[in-house]
C-alpha cells in the first residue's frame, strides 16, 4: 500500500549573512496512513523547515532548493514541490487534507480574534455551509477536545485562555476539516509537563478515532516514546536515523542517537549515576564539513567517516547514516 | 469606558480654562498693539489713546482677565476687538468649515495610506514597495502651498474643470482636500508600511497561511486588523499635522476655516477672537484624541479602560 | 478781502464745471464701448478689511471700498484727484474762512427711508467730534456743524483749514443715517452700513463676502446699472488672478506685479495700473550719529538704485521712481522735482553718495571695504523692516541691504512680525532702538496737508506725530504752518512746492519708490473705475451679458 | 561597531543613499568654498533669469545664483534642522521615558500637556520664542524643536511602556536595579530605532515648518539663504518663474530622500526583529538563480 506522504531528497536553503545554509540537506522519509511517525533532532537540526517545506510554507530568505514531496491525497498522488506554492490546489490542502500546529500557542493564535472565528474560518476556508452550522461544528470540535463550556468558550480571545485551552483550540482548529496528515510542530514544548500530559493524551485518543497520521516534531524523546509508531532522528540538516519505535530504544545504531538517549533523563532507568552529555555543538549551518558531519564529535570516528558521507543504509525497517553499521557485524555492535 | 469619557471632559474643562489664562498672558508678553493697529502708523498718539480708552483696552490687566473670565463661564467668550461681532458667532460657523475640511482629509489620507502601505507591506523589497516609498517621500517634501497652487492652475484655471476659492457647492472640496489630504497620505503611507511589516512577520500569519487563506486574507484580514493598533494612535497624532496644516490650505483657496481665523487673529491681535478661536481648536483636538483612545480599546480586545 | 471771497467762488464753480466736464467723458467713453446693460450680478475678490466696517473706526481701505458703495461722502476725489461734489451740491467760505456752508442735494433718503437733510449731517459730525472717531483729527480746529436750514449745513471752525475740502472726500467721513445710528448703535453699524449709496448693503460675513443690492429709489436717475454686487475675500494673490483667469469672479483687486505681463496677453482680461499716494522711504534715526548729518544722508540716497529696484521688486510696472519727496501724481499740489537729465530724485550715483560721505569725514581708511567714522570704527547699521504687510516690503530692505553693503555700510536686517513692528517704530525719542526702519506713507486725503504737519514737522516727532526720524527744521515748519492755513490755492501749491525743495535739500529720510494699484477686470465689465487713494468704485458699473455668456461664464 | 558598518553597506540603497547623505553633509560643511556664484552678490539687470549653463537653476528676483544660494542654504538648513531634531530628542526622549516609566499623575498631566502643545499653533509659539530668544536662528531652532517635543515625547514614552511588561525588566527590578539604571541600560537601546525613524521623518516637517516661518517673516534672517524660506518666496512666482522652485525642491527632497532610506536602514540593522526580512533584496536575486524551473 503506497504511504500517505513520501519524501525524497528534499533540499531547502536559507540566504543569511555568511552565505547559503542547507537547513535541510536532502532528507527522505515516508509515513504510512494511519501511522504516526516521530521526528527528533536537536533544535536547528532541520526538523520544523522540513515540516513547513511540507506545506509549502518556507518564507523568504529560505526557498526549497529541490527534492519531491509525494502526496497521496484524496483525489491522486501529486507532488507538491511542483505546484504554484500559493495557488489554488496548494491551498485547498492547506487545513484541508494537510493540517499543522505549532509550537507557541501564544503566538499562533490572533490576538485580536475570537477562538471561535478563527475555527470558523478555519472550517468555511474549505467546505462552504452557512455561519450557524458552521458554529455549531466549531463548538462541537472544541468539546470533542476536552475544552469545557465550549459555547462560552467560542467568544473569548486567546489571550483569555490558559496554554493548555489555547493548544487544544489549535488542535480543534486544524482537526475541523478533519485532514489525512496532521503535522505537529513540537506542540507540547510550551506547555508545563501537567498540562504536556493531557494534550498528549488528547492526541492519543484522536489517533484511535481519526483513520488519518500524524508527523510529530520534537527534541523530547520521552514524547516520541509515548506517540510515535516509527522515528527519525535528524542531525544537522540530514537524517541519521529512521526505524520503529521499539527498535530504535532498544537498539540504537548510530552514535549520536545512543548519546542523545543516554543524556535524555527521562528514559535513563534504575541508577545511574549522572546523564552522560554529547561532547562538542552542532557545527554552524554555513560551515562546509566533509564527510559525516557528526564526525568531530562522534566517540568511534573512522578515517572514513571524515571523507565520505555515510548513506543511510540497513534492512527494511532499521537504517542508520553510518559507516559502524555498513557492513552488519552485530559483536561490533555490542561491544559499545 | 465612561469613566475614561468622563476624566477627559473633566480635563477638557480644566485645559480650556488654563489654556485662556495662559493665551491672556501670552498675549500681554508679546509686544503689538491692537489699537496702534487699528490707528496705522502714521496716526498721531492722542489718536492711538482714544482707540484704547473707547475700546477699554486701557483697563488694568487683571480687571480685563477677571471679566473675560467671569463672561466664558457664563458661554459668553466677548467680543471681537474691531468688528464688536460676539466672538461665538465668528468662531462656530467655521468650526463646522475646517471640520469638514480637515476629516475629509483625513478620510482621504487614511484610506490612500492604508491600501498603498498594505501592498508595499505584501511586496516588501519588491519594485510596488520601492515605488510606494518614492511616492510617499515626494509627498512628504512637497509643501502644501506647491500642490495647492499647482492644482489651482491645472485643474482649475487651464483645464477648467474644477472650482477653486470658497466652498458653495461639494466640487469646492475637491482640491482643497487632495491638497491637504495627499500630503498627510505621504505621511500615513510610511507608518502604515513600518506597521504592516512588523504585523507580517508575526506567527499567526503562518497559522493563517497553513490553515490554507488565501494571500489576500492574510494581509488585509489577519494582518492588516492587527496593524491597526499602532496605526489607529499614528492617525490620532496625524489629526493634529492635518487641523495645523489646514491654515495653508485655508489662506490658499479662500477656505473660510477656524485655522486661517486664528493665524488672522494673532496678527491683528484681536485677543477675544484669538482665544476663542484658540480654545475650539484645542477643544476639537481633545475630543479627537479621545475618539481615538475609544476607537483603540474597540480594536484592542486586550486593553480596557473600565 | 473780497476779491479773495470771489476767487473761492470762481475756484469753486471751475472744478464743478471741470468735474461736470469729466463726469460726460465717463458717460461718453461708455457711450463708445455700447449701451450700457441693466442687471447682472458683479463678484470681485479683493485682499478684504482687517477692521470693523464702522466709517468712526476705520483707516484701512479693505474696510472703505466695501461701503463706499452704500455710504456716499458730501463731496469726492476723481481720477485726477479733483474735488467733485456728490451729496453736496456747492458750498461757500465765509469771510473769516471759519465758517464753511454746504448747499446739499435735495430728494435724498437713506436706505432705512428717513430723509437726509442738514440735521443728519449735523448729527453726523457733532458726533463724530463727542464719541472722538479716528478721522476727527483729519477736520483739525472743527468745532461744531450746525443746520442753518433744510438743506444747508455750517461746519464752524477755530482757524482757518484750507484742507477741509479734500479731506471731506475721505471716505470714512460718509454720511451714515443717524436713526440706524442710535438704534444699532457702534456695534451694530460695524456689520451694517446704512447710508444714501446706490446700493444697500443686505449681507456680511467677516472674512467671507459682503453683498449689496440694488437701491432703486437711488437720487442719480438711471443708475445703479447692476443688480447686486458681491465682494469674496480672497487673501492670497495668486488665488486671486487665477480666480480672475478662471471668470469665477469679475474683478480683482492688487493682483500680483508678475502676473501683470501675463494677463496682459489675455483678451478677456483688462488690467489697469495707477499710480497709488503711497510712497516707501527709511526712517533715519536723527539722535544716531551719523544721521544727524545731511550729508550722510543725502549720500545714502544718492547710494539706492531706484530703477533697479522698480525693475526687480515690482516687475517695472508696480511702481515708479520717486519723482518728488513723499508726494506723488494723485497728490494735490504735486510737481515733479526732478532736474532734467535724472531718472529719479536722488539719482543712483555710488562714486558721488562714496565722495559725500569722505565729505562728511568717513571713508574707507584701513581698506577692509567697509566705511569708518573719524576715530576709525566701522560704520554698521540695523535695518528694522515687516514682511507682508505693504507690497514688496522684504524685497526691498533685502535691496537697501545689497545697495548700501555695496558702498562698505554694512547692514543688518531684523525683520520683525508686524504687530511687534508697529510698536517698536513708535516709542518715544529716547526709548526708540532703531537705527534705520522701512515704512511706507500714504495719503488718503490725497492732500499735503497731512504729511507736512504730522511727518516731517518739529511738533510731530513720535510720539506726538508720525515723526520717527526726530528730524526738524525750522524753514520746513515754517512753510508747513503757513501752508496749512492757506487757503489761496496757487499760494498753497508754491508753499508745497518749496516745502518739497526743502526736503530735497535736508534729506531727512532716504526715498524710495511709489507704489502703483493694479485692478483686474473682465473685458465684459464696463464703467467701475480705480482712484489713487486705493479705492476701487464700481457704483457705475455695469455688464456686457453677451460678451459673457460667449466667455462662457455663467452664474 | 565594525559589525554595524559590514550589515549596513551590505545593502546597496542604504549605502548609496549613506553616501548622498554623507554628501549633503559635507556640501553642508564647506559650502563657502564650492558655491559657484557669490550667493549675496545682487546683480539686478539679470534678476529672473531661467536655468542656463552660466547658472545651473537661474536667477532669483535680484539676479543672485540660485544654485550657490542652494548651496549655502544646505549649511544652514542642516545645521537648524540637525540641532532642532537633538533640542527635542535630549528633552523629549528622557522625559517620556521617566513618565512611560512611572505613570500614575506624572503620565496624566504630561501626556494632557503635550496634547495641547501638538495644537498649539506654532506661529503663536514662533512669536513668543522671536520676542524671547529675539529672530535669530536660535529662535527658530527652538521652535521648530518644541514643535516636534510632544511627538518625541509620546515615542519614548509609547516603548517605555511597552518595555515595563518584558519579563527581562521585571528580572532586573527583582534583581534590585533602579530605575534610572533600567532605563539606561534596558529601555533606551530599544528606543534609539523608533527614535530615529521619527528623526528622520521629521526632517522635512522642519524644513517646511521653517519655510511656513519665513511666509510671516520671522524665520533665517535674510540675506542668509535657507531651504524653507527660499521655497516660500518661489511660491509667488511658481507660474510665472517657475523654474525658481526646483532648487530648494530638489535639495530639500533629496536630503529627506537619503535620511528617510538611511534611517530604513539604520532600523532594519539595528532592529532584531526586521533583521532577518531584510535581506529579501539578495534573496530574489540568489533565489531566483538556483530555484526551481
Amino acid at each position: 500500500m503506497s504511504p500517505l506522504l513520501e519524501v525524497r531528497g528534499l533540499r531547502v536553503n536559507f540566504l543569511t549573512d555568511r552565505g547559503i545554509a542547507r537547513a535541510v540537506d536532502g532528507v527522505s522519509f515516508s509515513i504510512e496512513s494511519g501511522r504516526t511517525l516521530g521526528v527528533v533532532g536537536e533544535s536547528g537540526c532541520g526538523k520544523s523547515v522540513t515540516s513547513r517545506a511540507i506545506l509549502r510554507l518556507v518564507d523568504p530568505p529560505g526557498w526549497i532548493e529541490s527534492g519531491e514531496i509525494l502526496f497521496a491525497g484524496r483525489e491522486r498522488r501529486e507532488d507538491l514541490v511542483k505546484l504554484p506554492a500559493n495557488g489554488r490546489r496548494m491551498r485547498a490542502i492547506r487545513g484541508g487534507e494537510i493540517a499543522m500546529i505549532f509550537q507557541e500557542p501564544m503566538t499562533a493564535l490572533n490576538p485580536v480574534f475570537t477562538i471561535g472565528d478563527q475555527t470558523v474560518e478555519a472550517l468555511r476556508l474549505h467546505r462552504s455551509m452557512p455561519a450557524a452550522e458552521a458554529r455549531e461544528r466549531a463548538v462541537a470540535a472544541f468539546a470533542s477536545v476536552g475544552i469545557p463550556a465550549p459555547e462560552q468558550r467560542f467568544r473569548e480571545y486567546p489571550h483569555q485562555l490558559s496554554g493548555g485551552m489555547r493548544q487544544r483550540a489549535m488542535i480543534a482548529m486544524a482537526m475541523i476539516c478533519n485532514p489525512q496528515l496532521l503535522i505537529a510542530d513540537e506542540p507540547t514544548t510550551a506547555l508545563d509537563v501537567t498540562i504536556q500530559a493531557q494534550v498528549l493524551d488528547l492526541m492519543n485518543e484522536m489517533r484511535q478515532q481519526f483513520d488519518g497520521s500524524i508527523l510529530f516534531i520534537t527534541h523530547d524523546l520521552g514524547v516520541i516514546a509515548g506517540m510515535a509508531d516509527d522515528v527519525i532522528v535528524m542531525y544537522r540538516g540530514k537524517v541519521v536515523e529512521s526505524a520503529p519505535v521499539r527498535d530504535l530504544f532498544r537498539q540504537p545504531r548510530h552514535p549520536y542517537t545512543r548519546g542523545l538517549l543516554r543524556s535524555a533523563p527521562s528514559l535513563v532507568k534504575g541508577n545511574r549515576e549522572k546523564l552522560e552529555a554529547i561532547e562538542g555543538t552542532v557545527p554552524q549551518p554555513t560551515e562546509h564539513i566533509r564527510g559525516c558531519a557528526f564526525a568531530p564529535r562522534c566517540a568511534h570516528v573512522m578515517p572514513r567517516c571524515r571523507e565520505t558521507v555515510p548513506a543511510l543504509a540497513g534492512g527494511e525497517q532499521h537504517r542508520a547514516a553510518c559507516f559502524l553499521h555498513h557492513d552488519e557485524t552485530e559483536e561490533m555492535y555490542d561491544a559499545v | 469606558m465612561p469613566r475614561l469619557i468622563l476624566s477627559r471632559l473633566v480635563f477638557m474643562v480644566l485645559a480650556g480654562f488654563l489654556l485662556l489664562s495662559f493665551l491672556f498672558a501670552l498675549f500681554h508678553m508679546i509686544p503689538g498693539d491692537p489699537a496702534r493697529l487699528m490707528a496705522g502708523d502714521n496716526a498721531p498718539e492722542e489718536l492711538v489713546q482714544s482707540i484704547r480708552r473707547a475700546y477699554g483696552f486701557d483697563q488694568p490687566l487683571h480687571v480685563q482677565y477677571l471679566s473675560y473670565m467671569q463672561r466664558v463661564l457664563m458661554g459668553d467668550f466677548g467680543v471681537s476687538n474691531y468688528t464688536r461681532q460676539p466672538v461665538l458667532e465668528v468662531v462656530l460657523p467655521r468650526i463646522g468649515n475646517t471640520a469638514a475640511l480637515a476629516g475629509c482629509a483625513m478620510l482621504f489620507a487614511m484610506t490612500v495610506s492604508l491600501i498603498l502601505g498594505s501592498f508595499s507591506a505584501m511586496f516588501w523589497g519588491g519594485p510596488v514597495d520601492k515605488g510606494v516609498t518614492a511616492f510617499s517621500l515626494v509627498g512628504i517634501c512637497t509643501p502644501v502651498f506647491v500642490t495647492g497652487i499647482i492644482g489651482i492652475y491645472l485643474f482649475g484655471v487651464y483645464l477648467r474643470w474644477l472650482p477653486i476659492g470658497g466652498m458653495s457647492s461639494w466640487q469646492h472640496f475637491i482640491l482643497p482636500v487632495l491638497t491637504l489630504g495627499a500630503y498627510q497620505a505621504a505621511m500615513f503611507t510610511r507608518m502604515v508600511r513600518s506597521c504592516m511589516v512588523d504585523a507580517l512577520g508575526r506567527d499567526f500569519i503562518t497559522t493563517a497561511r497553513a490553515k490554507g487563506a488565501p494571500e489576500r486574507r492574510v494581509v488585509f484580514h489577519h494582518a492588516l486588523r492587527n496593524a491597526l493598533l499602532p496605526i489607529i494612535t499614528l492617525f490620532g497624532l496625524g489629526v493634529g499635522h492635518t487641523l495645523g496644516g489646514s491654515v495653508v490650505t485655508e489662506t490658499i483657496f479662500n477656505w473660510p476655516g477656524l485655522g486661517r481665523l486664528m493665524v488672522d487673529s494673532i496678527l491683528t491681535r484681536d485677543l477675544p477672537v484669538m482665544q476663542g478661536a484658540i480654545f475650539f481648536f484645542a477643544m476639537i483636538f481633545i475630543l479627537v484624541n479621545l475618539l481615538v483612545d475609544i476607537l483603540y480599546t474597540w480594536a484592542d480586545p486586550r486593553v480596557s479602560y473600565d | 478781502m473780497k476779491t479773495k471771497h470771489h476767487s473761492r467762488r470762481r475756484a469753486a464753480a471751475r472744478l464743478t464745471g471741470a468735474s461736470m466736464l469729466v463726469a460726460a467723458g465717463i458717460v461718453s467713453a461708455t457711450a463708445q464701448e455700447g449701451e450700457p446693460q441693466y442687471g447682472g450680478q458683479l463678484i470681485y475678490a479683493q485682499s478684504g478689511e482687517k477692521f470693523s466696517l464702522f466709517p468712526g473706526r476705520n483707516t484701512d481701505n479693505g474696510a472703505q471700498d466695501v461701503w463706499l458703495n452704500a455710504c456716499e461722502n458730501l463731496v469726492e476725489l476723481n481720477e485726477e484727484s479733483e474735488i467733485v461734489p456728490v451729496l453736496a451740491e456747492s458750498w461757500e467760505t465765509s469771510e473769516d474762512e471759519k465758517t464753511v456752508t454746504f448747499k446739499l442735494r435735495e430728494g435724498v433718503e437713506f436706505h432705512d427711508g428717513t430723509p437726509f437733510d442738514a440735521e443728519a449731517v449735523a448729527f453726523v459730525f457733532n458726533e463724530a467730534k463727542a464719541q472722538d472717531f479716528i478721522y476727527i483729527s483729519l477736520l483739525e480746529g472743527f468745532d461744531r456743524a450746525e443746520a442753518v436750514s433744510e438743506h444747508e449745513v455750517a461746519f464752524h471752525l477755530e482757524a482757518p483749514f484750507a484742507a477741509l475740502i479734500p479731506n471731506l472726500a475721505y471716505r470714512p467721513l460718509c454720511i451714515f443715517s443717524p436713526t440706524a445710528y442710535q438704534e444699532l448703535g457702534e456695534e451694530g453699524m460695524a456689520t451694517q452700513i446704512v447710508g444714501t449709496g446706490p446700493f444697500r448693503h443686505t449681507d456680511w460675513v467677516k472674512g467671507e463676502y459682503v453683498l449689496f443690492e440694488r437701491n432703486d429709489n437711488y437720487w442719480k436717475e438711471g443708475l445703479p446699472y447692476l443688480d447686486s454686487i458681491k465682494m469674496v475675500v480672497v487673501p492670497d494673490p495668486s488665488t486671486r488672478t487665477a480666480m480672475l483667469e478662471r471668470g469665477e469672479v469679475d474683478r480683482a483687486v492688487s493682483l500680483s506685479d508678475f502676473d501683470i505681463p501675463r494677463l496682459e496677453l489675455n483678451e478677456n482680461i483688462r488690467v489697469r495700473t495707477v499710480p497709488s499716494t503711497r510712497q516707501f522711504y527709511v526712517v533715519l534715526n536723527h539722535m544716531v550719529e551719523p544721521f544727524d548729518d545731511v550729508l550722510v544722508r543725502r549720500a545714502l540716497n544718492h547710494a539706492i538704485d531706484k530703477v533697479g529696484m522698480v525693475q526687480a521688486v515690482f516687475a517695472g510696472s508696480g511702481a515708479t521712481v520717486p519723482k518728488a519727496p513723499t508726494l506723488s501724481e494723485g497728490v494735490y499740489g504735486y510737481q515733479d522735482m526732478r532736474q532734467e537729465g535724472e531718472d529719479s530724485i536722488f539719482p543712483y550715483d555710488p562714486e558721488m553718495a562714496q565722495s559725500l560721505l569722505q565729505e562728511a569725514g568717513y571713508e574707507d581708511r584701513d581698506g577692509d571695504g567697509t566705511i569708518e567714522n573719524a576715530d576709525g570704527e566701522d560704520l554698521a547699521f540695523t535695518l528694522w523692516t515687516r514682511k507682508g504687510s505693504t507690497k514688496g516690503d522684504y524685497q526691498v530692505a533685502q535691496l537697501l541691504q545689497s545697495f548700501l553693503g555695496e558702498i562698505g555700510i554694512p547692514i543688518e536686517l531684523v525683520v520683525m512680525e508686524a504687530a511687534a513692528f508697529s510698536s517698536a517704530v513708535s516709542q518715544a525719542p529716547d526709548d526708540a532702538e532703531y537705527e534705520m526702519a522701512l515704512l511706507s506713507w500714504g495719503i488718503p486725503t490725497a492732500d499735503p496737508d497731512e504729511p507736512m504737519m504730522y511727518f516731517t514737522h518739529t511738533k510731530a516727532w513720535k510720539p506726538a506725530g508720525a515723526n520717527r526720524m526726530f528730524f526738524s527744521s525750522e524753514e520746513l515748519d515754517r512753510l508747513a504752518d503757513a501752508a496749512h492755513t492757506e487757503t489761496d490755492e496757487d499760494e498753497r501749491k508754491e508753499l508745497t512746492r518749496q516745502w518739497m525743495a526743502q526736503l530735497l535739500e535736508e534729506a531727512p529720510v532716504i526715498y524710495l519708490p511709489t507704489l502703483h494699484l493694479s485692478l483686474g477686470t473682465r473685458s465684459y465689465v464696463h464703467g467701475d473705475r480705480i482712484l489713487a487713494v486705493d479705492n476701487y468704485p464700481a457704483t457705475e458699473a455695469w455688464i456686457d451679458h453677451e460678451e459673457m455668456q460667449r466667455q462662457g461664464i455663467s452664474r | 561597531m565594525r559589525k554595524f558598518f559590514r550589515d549596513f553597506s551590505r545593502d546597496p540603497v542604504a549605502l548609496v543613499f549613506g553616501l548622498i547623505l554623507l554628501g549633503i553633509y559635507i556640501v553642508a560643511i564647506t559650502a563657502q568654498w564650492i558655491a559657484p556664484g557669490d550667493p549675496f552678490e545682487t546683480n539686478l539687470r539679470n534678476g529672473m533669469q531661467p536655468p542656463s549653463w552660466e547658472h545651473w537653476f537661474g536667477t532669483d528676483q535680484f539676479g543672485r545664483d540660485v544654485l550657490s544660494r542652494v548651496i549655502l542654504a544646505t549649511q544652514v538648513t542642516a545645521r537648524l534642522t540637525t540641532l532642532a531634531i537633538l533640542f527635542a530628542v535630549v528633552l523629549g526622549v528622557p522625559i517620556g521615558m521617566m513618565v512611560g516609566y512611572h505613570g500614575g499623575l506624572a503620565d496624566a498631566i504630561v501626556m494632557r500637556i503635550t496634547d495641547i502643545m501638538l495644537i498649539f499653533p506654532m506661529i503663536m509659539l514662533a512669536i513668543v520664542i522671536v520676542v524671547i530668544a529675539g529672530p535669530s536662528e536660535r529662535g527658530v531652532i527652538i521652535a521648530l524643536g518644541l514643535s516636534q517635543l510632544p511627538e518625541m515625547i509620546r515615542i519614548s514614552r509609547g516603548v517605555t511602556l511597552s518595555l515595563k511588561e518584558e519579563l527581562y525588566v521585571e528580572a532586573a527590578v527583582a534583581a534590585g536595579a533602579r530605575w534610572p539604571w533600567i532605563l539606561r541600560r534596558h529601555v533606551w537601546p530599544n528606543i534609539s530605532t523608533p527614535i530615529i525613524v521619527q528623526a528622520t521623518l521629521t526632517l522635512p516637517v522642519f524644513v517646511l515648518n521653517a519655510s511656513a516661518l519665513s511666509y510671516l517673516g520671522l524665520g533665517v534672517q535674510p540675506p542668509t539663504p535657507e531651504w524653507g524660506q527660499m521655497l516660500n518666496e518661489a511660491k509667488d512666482f511658481l507660474i510665472n518663474a517657475p523654474y525658481l522652485i526646483i532648487g530648494p525642491s530638489v535639495a530639500l527632497f533629496l536630503f529627506v530622500l537619503s535620511a528617510n532610506l538611511v534611517g530604513d536602514a539604520l532600523q532594519e540593522t539595528l532592529n532584531p526583529r526586521t533583521k532577518s526580512r531584510r535581506i529579501t533584496r539578495r534573496f530574489y536575486r540568489v533565489s531566483r538563480k538556483s530555484a526551481l524551473s
